[in-house]
């Protein structure tokens, strides 16, 4: 029968996907400025392709070490950059919880994201995966680590909103 | 082994007396496309093809390509290093088709031809046919059935081939100016600490001129004036030489210079904008001097980039007309510390497809694209620092390198 | 430990979840006569793109008031319109439950449908957010409200098939 | 500013005496594109540009197309309206990339160039250099290089542009028949109830043909017939003018013609058919007569459609030879109340890319497409109704004003 | 209040998304062989084209009957079979538990996959749904049968890794 | 219907004396694809269309492609098997948009035209116009315009199409070898087993010329060997015929010769390798012979198949010039017992898209096509079996068959 145990990873699956949902509509929408708060102060978040993340090389699309840098990219897109006006449509698949060390979930999840040009162009802009880190903060869950690893060794034109 | 396809290709005039105007078909036109392939990839150029720090060993390979041409580039036993096009003599399938690898031999898949890391081809399967029967006539001789080779010359780790035997030794062709840059940025032996590839929907000279155009750097990018890595009034210039067909931009602080910048009134300056987190934009000045900014060109379609403590080699490959293909290789140094590899890899957020710095030349491209196609005969206006090809100190405000490419495109193209 | 009031968020979770997995299947699977179940009588179903949502006007691709509508654009599909055989593919996230007014559940989701037509080519048709109004009726939850909302300003040759 | 590119053209023949034969290569060859925007939609064509209650506003615009140029139109502070290539003068990169906004003036991103909303040059950024290094030569006059502006005509609230000199003034072109319609239809100030966008897999011609082809109508379009909104026994007729390029063609309920509906036994014909919910049927005459549909074309690519309560304009842009984007403004009156509005909104089930009667001629086209592609020399069949180009009353069974669709093509494109 | 069927329900969902989930990641993390481990000795996996699935005809792209055929679908791509370098994103969408006759779980759902060239090449390489039927072995659910009906009739250039 | 469209064409001409080599041109260029839809595909060559068994009652119809052209198969009330263009005479729209069907005529969409079973134009909607306006012109005879007709053979179940009268017969177009493989195989009535598409990401004749190509098998794939279904070593040949466009090779069994295997060193032997379950490799011989694989060609893209227990025809179909699909009809014999279809089904498992042996084939072509694609005048080396087109018995270690290929396209071509 249903179990305490059980009950309790139910609802812990809950409210990751929750996460992870309110993460994707969040920048669908394009509530950017939220972003950076589903993840701590002392975060990392880096965009990296499969190819050098494979040939163990560090460097990534995007690397941000702490909150500051990942409210840069939001303020830079916003005031700084200038790009052809686009979205994204995330699809996050279920999530996969591998455990829970001291230092928070480890979970692994798909995704794919879907870039729609102000003109109607839509492509797959992005699959691959999401390699986090989560923890509770203030009874909320938040990102201490987010890795994103594309599949795609290239990126058509640009990357100005994040992943 | 190729005759010239020119009969099955149009005719073109150029329409103008020089160089400071360009008809808007050379952006989209296929018979360009193609007479390019013949005339200037595997013409008299000099093209990237990888760095000696990526096929250490004998027996390493990677592929690349020179303009269309698929390519290996292999270290054989003796350590020396070889590149051929990727083209099996016999039916012409892909030898290798993985983008790196090592092995003691090319063997192509489609009917296991072999060829040795030098692209002579060493065997023929069932060559003698099976119980006599079948097989290759006895005038056939392997010696004439090689894989094309290219001619090979690196220089400062960083491997170039021409399919032309008409081409200058390297450092001829690219002149003083550029290889004192090189030394200056290529110090030490160098480190991959990742690759960027970008895929720019425009034809590829969009992509060289952009790179060539010192005149839009501080005009589009917010960041290179806000953060003072490039103002047209920081001081730097921009080198060409005589043949015109390379280039070299650079930038430089002075204290003094950058008073006067207040005067400046551009979209691009917004004094009011500012970084959380200032972590990449520092610079620690490793190279011996001043210069925030190096920009170096390599015809046809090389760059070599210093922009603060990022320094990078991008290789421009089309992709049809309309598209190219931008590879970055960004580099360290061997000898770099965990920290000083950590400055890089921040600073990298400032380049590649999600740079905040580059990110903007990912959309020009297009737009002029986009603007060129209704009219193929309309044409740009290239007068900035007037029509000629020359060097300019003390300021970039100026599309002499651009005009330069122009130059060499031309004297390649016969057109 | 697992409390009575997130036992029940995620039976609700579970049942929402379940409407839209079935509302999928029943288009994908070409049991398009179901369709109108999933709604109310009195239900409104509106597919506009994001370009006139944006700009506040009220036009949309398909706009039906009432079970009618909808019964008629399935009749219309299977007897009048000409077309090129086609089927869909829904993929759709995981909702995000805004909450309970009186009227029912507001609950958004991301979508995206790959079309496939007869010859086999597979494309992205549509991609975009489900704005949803979701009420019981006998113990079965359904559609008072059903906005689709598409991120692309344009639609490739037509739309038959409701999404 | 554009010489013919006809050198690099190849050269095209029509095959038959008149217009009722039309040879399938008009819908594949790149060449035929090439010289279409050369000839035809930058030739003596009046091409829908927007409405103008789209830019009320000084300072408001809005970008589309004219064939394959992207086109800014613009409302000047005197309140004038404005049309201009949407290409920069200097490096021809687009000026405005969104679809529509509010600006001062027209700053290019690339390098800052300046223009006012009439499309003259008024600043070139480093014009002078910096430090009087580099800039341009004292010969360059900003007077020469603004964008390339278009003849501007607007009518009832539409704007129309045209590259040509020679095209003559909108109501001539046009001629009375059309304005008559236009005048019924557009009777109050225009309100912008919602966009559009729908891509044809096919040439843009098969679309403007499939719009002034009043046969198909009842034939492929079940709806029109069932619910009696176009019968081809119901009163109406095509009207073409002396010129033949545009047409109008309109439907009328009439008792007493219906009664003879009972003898027609076509597929598109299922009176067993019936709606649940008929409220998108209604019709509320509000035009003062008892006309239920009429498609007016401007030529080359304006469609002007009232059906029942719907009344949009379409607008077509060819993408590439085997594609092409329609473009819907749908519109109500700025006085409808509420319930009127929404009737609207309920009829535009009827119509657009979804809808009940538009949404075939969405596939047709594709279908000729491919049943053309295989043998570009074979040819179509334009026969009903003759073959000239003339009007006919109290009928639309016939494809004169699809013959004259060709004759304006031909008279424009030399062939 | 949430009654202990409900809770069950939520629990065998959970398992079979978790399933599901492993299933995806195990093919697109290029762990092929643990992937004949989703399935009991004596299983069938079948990927058919809808075409086929609706003519009746029973032929398969890859028809395998029992667990060495799956085997020798790894051991072939991995030591024999030559083909570009590529990987897949699997998309997985909510299941559909549509009953518990005897024999197991009959399991729904929709997938997409997107896979991916070395050259950075993406496309949407096949979708369409997973007919299932699971059943529990020493405590871990499995599947007994997998058929996958791909929706459209066309394969682009070869299938050599499983769906 | 059709004048010759070469005027629009550009000119071809062949570099060697033979047919030993093949510039890569013709795997890429635009005109040669326009010149193979009007010379070769519509020239004087027979086409698979489809199977009796898939229209067997009247009024079933299948759609099919002949290159580019989409063609209509019929079985009409007579019995009688019809063949035409799937192409309206009106406006060209498509007849039948549906893969297959059953019809009692052929409805048009977009006008309603009419045709019967045979391609007859026997309704025109509205001919007579409604109360005498409109209508055709009494001079239109449909007499004139039914569908275009190809002719129709069928042997032994398999339905063929021409568009040229110059075609001789489908036996003498065969050849008796080619007659007497299909003979072996084709023994009883055939049930299809099911379908495959396979896109291809290459120049048709790649395919082709792979099919034809008994050279590659056992060194490509690694099955043939392994499983002895094909090597070099074992007993066979390769039959061409005297005209040299079509081919037959086929392998055997035999004790004696696969001694001498061991002697074979190549990457595609792996004796380590082998299956868990080796079910599909079982081989009933039903056919009374020893023969494991049997693969034949009808100039220009049939290929029918026996591999073991697997039977099935494949039709190659341009997809552009860069892509082309392969359509595979996997057959049974209608009196298979359950376990004879089991055992046919997982045989397949070999084949298809998904296929162990034939998976290789659908990419080393796409190899090729990148190699090529940047060398249009390289050329291919064909000279295995020396440069002649003839039989060869007993090995298959020849090209000969990829000789005759090239034979048959340029006598097509005229080039
Ligand atoms: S193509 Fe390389 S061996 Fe035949
Ligand atoms: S392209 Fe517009 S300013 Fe240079
Ligand atoms: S195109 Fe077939 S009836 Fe008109
Ligand atoms: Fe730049
Ligand atoms: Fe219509
Ligand atoms: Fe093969």
């Amino acid at each position: 029968m249903a179990n305490l145990m059980e009950n309790l990873d139910l609802i812990r699956q809950h409210r990751v996907e929750a996460l992870m949902t309110e993460y994707a509509h969040c920048i669908d929408d394009d509530r950017l400025e939220e972003w950076p708060d589903f993840f701590i102060e002392d975060s990392v978040y880096r965009v990296v392709t499969r190819e050098n993340h494979e040939l163990g090389l560090p460097m990534g699309l995007i690397y941000c070490d702490g909150k500051g840098m990942l409210k840069d990219r939001i303020s830079a897109l916003r005031t700084a950059n200038i790009y052809e006006p686009h979205t994204y449509r995330h699809m996050v698949g279920a999530v996969n919880i591998i455990g829970d060390d001291g230092e928070g979930l480890r979970v692994h999840s798909n995704f794919t994201v879907i870039r729609t040009m102000h003109d109607g162009d839509m492509s797959v802009f992005a699959c691959g995966r999401y390699l986090d880190r989560i923890t509770e903060r203030d009874g909320a869950l938040k990102f201490s680590e987010r890795f994103v690893i594309l599949d795609s060794r290239r990126v058509d034109t640009l990357m100005v909103i994040p992943i | 082994m190729t005759a010239p396809n020119a009969p099955r290709e149009k005719e073109f005039a150029w329409p103008g007396p020089d160089n400071s105007r360009v008809p808007f078909w050379v952006y989209s036109d296929p018979d360009i496309h193609a007479r390019e392939q013949r005339l200037l990839f595997q013409g008299p150029t000099w093209n990237f093809l990888c760095l000696e720090a990526e096929i250490p060993n004998p027996g390493d390979y990677k592929t690349t390509n020179v303009g269309d041409a698929p390519i290996i580039v292999t270290r054989d036993a003796d350590g020396a290093v070889n590149a051929m096009v990727n083209r099996c003599a016999h039916k012409g399938a892909l030898i290798c088709y993985k983008p790196r690898g090592n092995a003691g031999e090319l063997t192509c898949i489609y009917h296991n031809w072999v060829y040795d890391l030098g692209g002579n081809l060493t065997g023929v399967a069932y060559q003698r046919g099976v119980r006599g029967k079948g097989g290759m006539e006895d005038d056939f001789d392997a010696a004439d059935h090689g894989l094309q080779r290219l001619r090979v010359e690196i220089y400062c780790g960083m491997i170039f081939g021409s399919f032309s035997d008409a081409t200058p030794p390297f450092l001829d062709y690219i002149g003083p100016e550029r290889q004192a840059n090189i030394d200056r940025v290529m110090i030490k032996p160098l480190k991959v600490l990742g690759y960027h590839s970008q895929f720019l929907p425009h034809n590829w000279k969009l992509y060289v001129e952009n790179t060539k155009d010192s005149y839009h750097a501080t005009l589009l990018h917010v960041f290179h004036n806000t953060f003072g890595v490039v103002r047209l009034t920081m001081g730097g210039g921009v080198k060409i030489g005589a043949q015109g067909w390379h280039h070299l931009s650079y930038t430089e602080r002075d204290p003094e210079m950058e008073k006067t910048a207040t005067n400046e009134k551009t979209r691009s300056l917004q004094d009011q904008y500012s970084l959380e987190d200032a972590a990449m934009m520092e610079h620690r000045l490793e190279l011996g001097d001043n210069i925030t900014n190096a920009i170096q060109t390599v015809f046809p379609t090389m760059v070599i980039q210093q922009i603060l403590n990022t320094i990078a080699v991008r290789q421009l490959v089309p992709r049809g007309v309309d598209g190219c293909e931008l590879l970055w290789t960004v580099l360290g140094f061997e000898d770099d510390d965990a920290e000083m590899t950590e400055l890089r890899l921040k600073v990298n957020n400032l380049v590649g497809p999600a740079g905040y710095i580059s990110m903007e030349d990912g959309c020009v491209g297009k737009f002029v694209q986009e603007g060129a196609q209704a009219d193929p005969d309309a044409e740009t206006l290239i007068r900035m620092g007037g029509r000629a090809v020359e060097s300019i100190e003390g300021s970039r405000v100026t599309e002499a390198a651009v005009r330069g490419f122009w130059k060499g495109w031309r004297e390649c193209m016969e057109i």
